[in-house]
């Protein structure tokens, strides 16, 4: 291996080195602020890393080959980044979130500094999926990302101040993830097997030398890399293995929420790219008949599925299953730079306004947390208006917390695909893909999708603006959130903004890839 | 004095204005005699300023045509229109009528009014009448005539439910104005089809282009039978003449202004304005004539059978009306404008004097309740009785003249004896019939219920006009509008004595009848067969309009009161909600199903493989 | 290359098929977590098996580096998995996995 | 840039608006009367061009500026205007004032942000009428909506959330799939040009196979005439405006739908001249329903705000009628009527608005006998019940008249179907002024009306009507200098038509296809002859 090689995984190894810190850092003085800057400071560190790799990329050489299982690019890079980037946003609502359940102080039995661990180890195993270039890696990666998720999601078990229902529901949330991942990544394990057999070879461009013959002939070729495509559309919940979503989205800790909507996708959007374009998989129309399919039923049954859904957990749940479904548009049209250029411009759009619509719904309900613990709050709601996860919550809330309020109103208009967001211009980059690919059937699915999901989301926005005298959640007055929190919300609804307005801003970004 | 015409109709409006915009310049309603002053004195003057313009231009030159150019009102492509002004002596003798008869009627309102909470409004109304009624006749083209002709139509609407405080007024005043909008729908189609063949709508140009030998006689056919519609709906005339019995509502100068004097007659004046082109279509020429002579007999009948004072001078106004058509009928243009013009005087005079009467009775029209007036009312009796002799023709009014004409022209138009003439003729016998019926139930023999009661209303401002008009109504017949220089010449021809005779009997006839049935119904008090009960109903096209045309389009928009459309798009919006519950059902919550689904999915995709 | 399937390798195909499709079925059909987990424990298995066979098949090492790590993770996979029962049976005092079913809807 | 500027004025005063909030009580009005003003007085600037539309300037525009956006997809911030432009602009302001004026007092909740979403809506309906880069207008197109939704979400009456996620979905709904029509009529040029562009004046010289063609003009039209609306997709309209607050009723009636009358106009027509024209019946056939079918409706409500609101379905009807007739009468009538409508169906709202205010209730049922009390407003509601049902003399007679005068000549069967819409328009205009003005005082208005007597219309709100009313007098009698502004535009729009037509003949021989259209009944007429 290397210096070149080395200096390549360079985000790899200082989160490697991060996570290792951290750990000693833990075991010899205990701290939630310290376990955070030492999480802050490491991500950062990786983020900013990825640019400098990135500058001594920009010679001839495009792409650095470390060992036969990692392929930094630069395309790489930027999904590195964004999902360093995501994280730390995680991390800060993290912080605000364990701030009150796991608090040392109160429960000596309570470690919040795990989360940071678990969070840096789920970061080493993305940037390992988005740089993967071998099945191993691949298989590595994402192992590293479900392991850490799992303990992740069922964290409320271990701070106990948390309301026992959010307990019992984190902890189901674990369970269920963990059969069904289990379950999906043997099936997938199984897919890269039989692939394995039929060709002999593990690392892509192997695979891809053989590929001409392979896609022809092979009927255990094709077995394979289907059963390998249904893991990955398990992870990214599109339908029909869509099915955990909704549950494990509710039950987990808002945080962790975030992230398996945001990091845990958006790697497996990294790593489908490349795995895609190295074998060339767009060729075969069997697979893209497959993923038009499950991108079509995605954004339907998302869609209805999130119809006439209170719970605003599982109503972000199954719109991230819709918006999957719509980003799989932009993915089908293949190879062409452009294709890749609306997914990646797509999926930074789902990132952002996914981060801050569960950092809000999060914020939100820490701050009940909050008044729960000061005494000032039911520990169990005495109706759906008290409960912070129900849509009632939120009726009038733009009077009670106008800032907050108009955050999450822009994220839901992003999430609606309305101009002034970036939401808007990843719903044009889809339509413009989709219209390039002249993929009319998908299109229709689009819009009946959006038409649908604008009922949903106008419904939870115009409950917010509602002025009913019968106010119940008026006497619990306005929504007092973290600072850190505002920071957070501001900077995200910054973003989502100067995005939607000045896209080229990011598209110029893209393009350099 | 060019000038001095377009002034004629921008004094009503400017009265009008004036009226309605007193709210905005003083806090209180201002006392009646400023109102009668602007109301009236705006039309005085227009009365004026017409017969100045009259005098100073049109006496010596009877052919002359004054245009009066104000603005260019639109020009699209082709479409070129003007608010201009086309005055010929067939527009003088309709703003003679107009501002004259209107001037008298105005006046007698002042009287007829006074004391009424709305009686400012009440003289805005009649003012833009009057101008809307100008703006008819004065129009250059077809489409200021359409505005003239709707603006009359929006005054009748609102002098009809002016009284608005009694729904059965505003559904009069609705079935008015929808009813001839019908009319009025299809004389628009009618200029639209005559600008897409002609393309203009200037009425002298129209005239030109229809006149070339060229021209499509099958549209002009087509064009005409519209305007016929149009004309219709505004006379009264069959089928869409059931609206004015019911537009007696309104306040009596209303009825005899617009419903006696001038608006109804508007249909005779457009088909007279057009007539060029009605002799150019043989088929409209007869379907007028057909549409007078069967209106003017239907009328008549029903005019036997009322009981209501206003209503026996509303049918008899629709079959006076019919004469009219008639005359237009078998070419005798000048003959339906001359009845047009008596009739403005003499039934102007009856429904008048018929105000006075029931004012005089406290708001009563029944005459059955009437009777033995002559000696209260003597002045009354009088006027009214000059106006029914006028009216029935007796020799020597007005009326008598101006029948004879149309009698005559249409003996000579289908040379001798035809069903037209026997249908006018007949129409003489029924109208003495109705008029001296009526005459003798109110004012002659013992005094009825209400008669008791009577007190002279009539004031000065009511009595001036009335007088007038009498004397008008007995020798109107001498004024003969100089028409040839617009309709041209016809050869006269005398036709034999003894048709002369017969339509002078026929009045003395009706007389004789009138005399029988008064002295039986005298007796029997109002009193119904089967079938003067059919004719009272007018022929039962009420009930059947009722059940042909209303009642389907109520219970229509009650059906359709929702929407149908829109329970489509309700229909998809409870599908998807049912969509949404059959899916949630699938979120159960059970690991061992989600794994199932998992398995299943992966079948089926398994499945798609090898089917794909 | 030898792109037809050796006997061997089809062989190897159906055993670990079958292995998985009845680990499936036990995932379906125990009720008891712990039960559960050894049944994806098999479907792990099946697939460690296949690039075994495979690895044998192709005559290199890839197969059996790829076993090492699936049983890796099916160990690391378990340890978690059997922390969670084992909250799970602390708070319900059962291991039935319909038990679980607070979050639905 | 002066478009540029009335745009930020606009969204400045919004902003402005809703800061103020929290110091100004009732500083929300002022703002957005001054913006607004100060936004007519910039357009007033345009005044030169008013006069000699043709002479001055070279190109068909007044004035235009252009800013690189998004070069990705050659997209650019890029406004002009022209006369049809100009006389949108106008109405937008003169509404804008009209209905800031008419509920000065009505908004108690929340002025600030009222004014902020008030302006708002403005300053989109101005982005929309001056874009010029289609990416741009549908931007602005989607931008106008949200406030609106909020004024009706937050402001409404009873069933104020159900109406406006109802707008809100048929709307974006329908404009996806302009979205979608767009992108590809920008791809198919690129594919032809190699320039990536979404300018509408490139865009223009698309060549597009006729197949292609008429799926992306359906695209445009769908979204145009749900925003009419027209038939079938008119229901949002109903709801939306009975639920909406009188100031938001205004604005959805005055402005908001001419949008898509301006699109179908400015878009729809020259983009896709050859579909178009071989649309044209199918389109005027709608219009001619629509007309029918609205007045039906209105006929059959009892809910005056709801009639009237149908009876926007019906007179817009006649837009479509008129713009898709092809010749120059109907498509300037057409506009007259798009201002015309405004003018009368916005006062129509504000005096539903006023009534309701004074009466709460705007059930006809439990109205009647208002002109005993208020007589200010039932003469003015009378005057505009006239107008609405197309009085000769007010300004949508003018529209109407010339819409069925030049539609006759396009097709004479679907004018004189919607010709009977006239009657229909006298049903539904009467049956109002008879249920609820005319008639007996209703039982519960009399208990109502001794113990506080009711306010009639103060100086403000009856100078706001008047004005109006004027207006459209003066439409009715004066309506040429409307024309003359408009004439460019809609000739433009029609040489367009005419130059596919004449291709269309070329490429097929003796074309027979469009000209059949005008020979239904007669012989064939002279063609009309175009002077752009």
């Amino acid at each position: 291996m290397s210096t070149q090689e080395l200096f390549a995984i360079l985000p790899l190894l200082l989160l490697s080195a991060g996570i290792v810190i951290l750990l000693l850092q833990v075991s010899f003085w205990r701290g939630h602020r310290s376990a955070l800057a030492t999480t802050l400071i490491t991500l950062l560190l990786a983020a900013g890393s990825c640019f400098w790799v990135g500058a001594t990329l920009s010679g001839g050489v495009s792409s650095v080959q470390a060992t036969g299982l990692l392929l930094v690019d630069h395309t790489a890079l930027f999904f590195c980044l964004l999902l360093l980037l995501t994280a730390t946003a995680v991390s800060i609502m993290g912080y605000s979130y364990l701030r009150l359940r796991c608090n040392p102080e109160r429960n000596p039995g309570s470690y919040p500094e795990e989360f940071y661990i678990l969070l840096l180890l789920a970061m080493l195993g993305t940037t390992t999926l988005v740089c993967a270039s071998h099945f191993a890696t691949f298989f590595l990666g994402l192992e590293l990302i479900s392991l850490a998720l799992y303990p992740m999601l069922g964290f409320a078990v271990t701070g106990d101040l948390s309301p026992a229902r959010e307990q019992a529901q984190s902890l189901e949330s674990a369970i269920k993830y963990l059969l069904l991942s289990a379950l999906s990544t043997a099936l997938g394990l199984f897919g890269i097997a039989l692939v394995y057999s039929a060709g002999g070879a593990l690392d892509f461009s192997g695979i891809a030398a053989l590929m001409p013959e392979l896609a022809q002939t092979s009927a255990l070729f094709a077995t394979g890399i289907t059963l390998f495509l249904i893991s990955v559309a398990f992870k990214l919940s599109l339908v029909p293995f869509h099915i955990w979503t909704p549950d494990v989205y509710q039950g987990a800790p808002t945080p962790t929420t975030a992230l398996i909507a945001t990091v845990s996708k958006g790697a497996v959007i990294g790593f489908l790219l490349r795995f895609f374009n190295t074998l060339d998989l767009y060729g075969s129309p069997v697979l893209i008949n497959l993923l038009s399919i499950a991108a079509i039923a995605s954004m339907l049954v998302g869609n209805l599925l999130a119809l006439m859904q209170t719970n605003i957990k599982r109503l972000l749940a199954y719109s991230s299953i819709a918006h999957i479904g719509y980003l799989v548009v932009a993915f089908i049209i293949g190879k062409s730079t452009f294709g890749t250029e609306a997914v990646i411009y797509y999926l930074v759009a789902y990132i952002i306004t996914t981060l801050g619509a569960f950092a809000v719904v999060g914020l939100v309900a820490d701050s009940v947390e909050d008044r729960i613990l000061k005494g000032e709050y039911p520990e169990s709601p005495p109706s759906d208006a008290d409960n912070p996860y129900h849509r009632d919550f939120y009726r009038g809330l733009l009077w009670r917390s106008p800032w907050l309020a108009s955050c999450l109103a822009a994220m839901l208009l992003s999430l609606a695909g309305i101009p002034l967001t970036i939401g808007f211009i990843g719903k044009f980059y889809i339509f413009t893909a989709g219209v390039e690919g002249q993929l009319w059937v998908l299109l229709a699915a689009v819009v009946i999708g959006s038409a649908l999901g604008l009922f949903y989301y106008l419904r939870l926005l115009l409950t917010m603006v509602q002025r009913d005298p019968t106010l119940t959640a008026e006497s619990t007055g306005s929504v007092q959130i973290a600072v850190s929190g505002q920071w957070l919300l501001v900077v995200l609804t910054a973003i989502l903004l100067l995005f939607g307005i000045f896209p080229q801003l990011l598209i110029n970004w893209i393009n350099a890839l | 004095m060019q000038g001095l015409l377009a002034w004629v109709p921008l004094l009503p409006l400017i009265g009008f204005l004036i009226l309605v915009g007193i709210p905005l310049f003083y806090r209180r309603e201002p006392p009646e005699s400023v109102i009668t002053v602007i109301g009236v004195g705006s039309v005085g003057i227009a009365a004026l300023f017409t017969a100045v313009a009259t005098a100073a231009v049109f006496w010596q030159t009877p052919s002359g045509v004054v245009n009066i150019a104000l603005w260019q009102w639109m020009q699209l492509g082709e479409l070129k229109l003007g608010i201009n002004f086309h005055v010929d002596w067939l527009t003088l003798v309709m703003l003679m009528i107009v501002t004259g008869v209107g001037f008298l009627i105005h006046l007698y309102s002042a009287g007829y009014m006074r004391k009424d909470p709305d009686f400012r409004r009440y003289f805005a109304y009649l003012n833009l009448f009057i101008f809307a009624m100008l703006t008819l006749v004065m129009a250059d083209n077809l489409v200021l005539l359409y505005l003239g002709w709707e603006g009359v139509g929006l005054c009748s609407y609102l002098l009809i439910g002016f009284w608005y405080k009694d729904p059965v007024n505003g559904t009069a005043a609705c079935k008015a104005f929808i009813v001839t909008r019908i009319g009025d729908t299809a004389m628009a189609i009618g200029l639209f089809l005559l600008f897409y063949e002609f393309s203009t709508l200037n009425i002298p140009e129209l005239i030109n282009a229809a006149g070339d030998p060229g021209a499509d006689r099958e549209i002009i056919t087509i064009a005409t039978l519209l305007l016929l519609g149009g004309a219709v709906g505004k006379s009264a005339q069959l089928p869409l003449q059931t609206w004015l019995p019911d537009a007696m509502a309104g306040p009596t100068p209303v009825s005899a202004l617009i419903h006696a004097a001038t608006m109804v007659t508007a249909g005779v004046y457009l088909i007279a304005r057009m007539h060029p082109l009605y002799t150019l279509s043989e088929t409209a020429m007869t379907a007028v004539a057909i549409v007078g002579a069967l209106t003017l007999l239907l009328a008549g009948f029903s005019a036997i059978a009322q009981s209501d004072i206003k209503r026996v001078l509303a049918y008899s106004t629709i079959s006076q009306i019919g004469y009219m058509f008639l005359a237009l009928g078998v070419g005798a243009w000048s003959g339906a404008i001359f009845h047009l013009m008596t009739h403005a005087f003499f039934k102007a005079l009856l429904f008048l004097s018929a105000g006075s009467v029931i004012l005089s009775l406290h708001h009563e029209q029944n005459i059955f309740r009437m009777g033995g007036l002559y000696r209260k009312i003597p002045f009354t009796f009088l006027c009214f009785t000059i106006g029914c002799a006028s009216l029935a023709a007796l020799p020597l009014t007005s009326g008598f003249y101006s029948k004879d004409q149309i009698l005559l022209r249409a003996w000579e138009f289908h040379q001798g004896f035809n069903s037209l003439w026997l249908a006018g003729v007949l129409g003489a016998l029924i109208t003495g019939i109705y008029t001296f019926r009526v005459l003798f139930l109110v004012f002659a023999g013992s005094e009825g219920a209400a008669s008791r009661h009577c007190k002279d209303a009539n004031t000065p401002a009511m009595t001036i006009p009335l007088a007038i008009l009498a004397i008008l109504a007995l020798l109107g017949g001498l004024l003969t509008p100089p028409l040839q220089a617009v309709f041209g010449t016809t050869a006269e021809r005398h036709p034999a004595a003894w048709v002369e005779g017969v339509a002078i009997a026929m009045p003395l006839i009706g007389l004789g009848v009138a005399w029988q049935l008064y002295r039986r119904e005298k007796k029997t008090g109002e009193q119904r067969s089967r079938v003067t009960q059919f004719w009272f109903s007018g022929w039962g096209f009420d009930w059947l309009y009722d059940h042909l045309l209303v009642r389907p389009f109520n219970m229509l928009a009650r059906l359709n009161h929702n929407d149908m459309i829109d329970a489509l798009y309700k229909g998809t919006a409870a599908f998807s909600r049912q969509l949404n519950t059959l899916l949630s059902a699938s979120q159960n919550g059970q690991v061992r199903w989600y794994l199932a689904t998992f398995a299943a999915g992966s079948i089926l995709f398994l499945a798609l493989l090898v089917a794909l | 290359m030898p792109i037809e399937t050796a006997p061997g390798l089809e062989a190897g195909i159906l055993l670990a098929s079958t292995l998985f499709c009845l680990g499936l079925a036990g995932l379906m059909m125990r009720r008891n977590v712990i039960f559960m987990l050894m049944c994806v424990e098999i479907c792990t298995n099946a697939a460690a098996l296949m690039f075994v066979v495979a690895g044998a098949h192709w005559g290199n090492a890839d197969g059996q580096v790829m076993f090492i790590f699936v049983v890796t993770l099916a160990a690391a996979e378990v340890a978690i998995a059997l922390a969670l029962v084992l909250q799970f049976y602390h708070r319900k005092h059962t291991v039935d996995i319909d038990q679980l079913n607070d979050l639905r809807g | 840039m002066t478009l540029m500027a009335i745009i930020i004025l606009l969204f400045a005063g919004g902003i402005l608006a809703w800061l103020s909030e929290r110091y100004l009580q009732r500083g929300g009005h002022w703002i957005g009367l001054v913006s607004l003003l100060l936004a007519s007085l910039l357009l007033a600037s345009y005044w030169p061009y008013l006069g000699a539309a043709q002479v001055i300037g070279s190109g068909p525009w007044w004035d235009s500026v252009q800013i690189n956006w998004i070069p990705r997809f050659g997209i650019s911030f890029h406004l002009a205007i022209d006369g049809l432009g100009f006389l949108m602009l106008a109405l937008t302001m003169a509404m804008g004032i009209f209905g800031l004026v008419m509920t000065w007092n009505d908004i108690h909740f929340r002025r600030g942000f009222f004014y902020f979403n008030y302006l708002w809506t403005l300053a989109g309906v101005v982005g929309v009428f001056t874009a010029m880069d289609l990416f741009l207008f549908f931007f602005f197109w989607e931008v106008m909506l949200v406030p609106m939704l909020f004024l009706i979400a937050v402001w409404g009456y009873e069933q104020r959330l159900f109406a406006a996620i109802k707008f809100f979905i048929f709307t974006q709904a329908s404009s996806l799939l302009m979205l979608i029509a767009i992108v590809a009529l920008a791809y198919l040029h690129y594919g032809n040009s190699g320039q990536l562009t979404f300018n509408y004046n490139d865009l223009l010289d698309a060549q597009l196979a006729p197949s292609t063609a008429y799926w992306l003009m359906l695209g445009f039209f769908v979204a145009f005439i749900v925003k009419l609306p027209a038939l079938p997709f008119h229901p949002w309209l109903p709801d939306a405006h009975t639920q909406a607050p009188t100031a938001g009723s205004i604005l959805l009636a005055a402005i908001l739908l001419k949008t898509g009358a301006y699109g179908l106009l400015r878009f729809n027509l020259p983009l896709f001249p050859e579909s178009s024209a071989a649309f044209a019946p199918v389109a005027m056939s709608i219009g001619a329903v629509s007309v029918i079918y609205g007045a039906m409706l209105a006929f059959a409500q009892s809910d005056m705000k709801r009639l009237v609101a149908y009876s926007s379905v019906s007179h817009m009807g006649f837009v479509l009628l008129g713009l898709y007739a092809l010749n120059t009468i109907a498509m300037q009538g057409a506009v007259m009527q798009m201002i015309a409508h405004g003018l009368s169906t916005a006062a129509l709202f504000a005096l539903v608005g006023a009534l309701q205010h004074r009466l709460h209730t705007r059930d006809m049922t439990q109205l009647g006998g208002v002109w005993a009390i208020l007589p200010k407003l039932s003469a003015i509601a009378l005057f505009f019940a006239v107008a609405s049902l197309g009085l000769p003399g007010l300004g949508n007679f003018v529209a109407e008249f010339t819409v069925l005068v030049g539609s006759f000549r396009s097709s004479h069967w679907i004018a004189v179907l919607a010709a009977t819409g006239l009657i229909g328009a006298a049903l539904y205009a009467l049956i109002m002024m008879q249920r609820g003005f005319f008639g007996a005082l209703n039982k519960r208005l009399q208990k109502l009306s001794p113990q506080a007597p009711i306010a009639d219309l103060n100086l403000r709100e009856s100078c706001a009507l008047l004005s109006l009313a004027a207006l459209l007098v003066l439409l009715g009698l004066r309506p040429q200098p409307v024309f003359d502004i408009a004439s460019p535009t809609v000739a433009r729009s029609l040489a367009h038509i005419e130059t596919a037509r004449a291709q269309y003949a070329k490429d097929q021989g003796i074309g027979t296809r469009f000209t059949s259209q005008e020979q239904t009944w007669a012989k064939p007429h002279p063609k009309e002859s175009e002077s752009p």
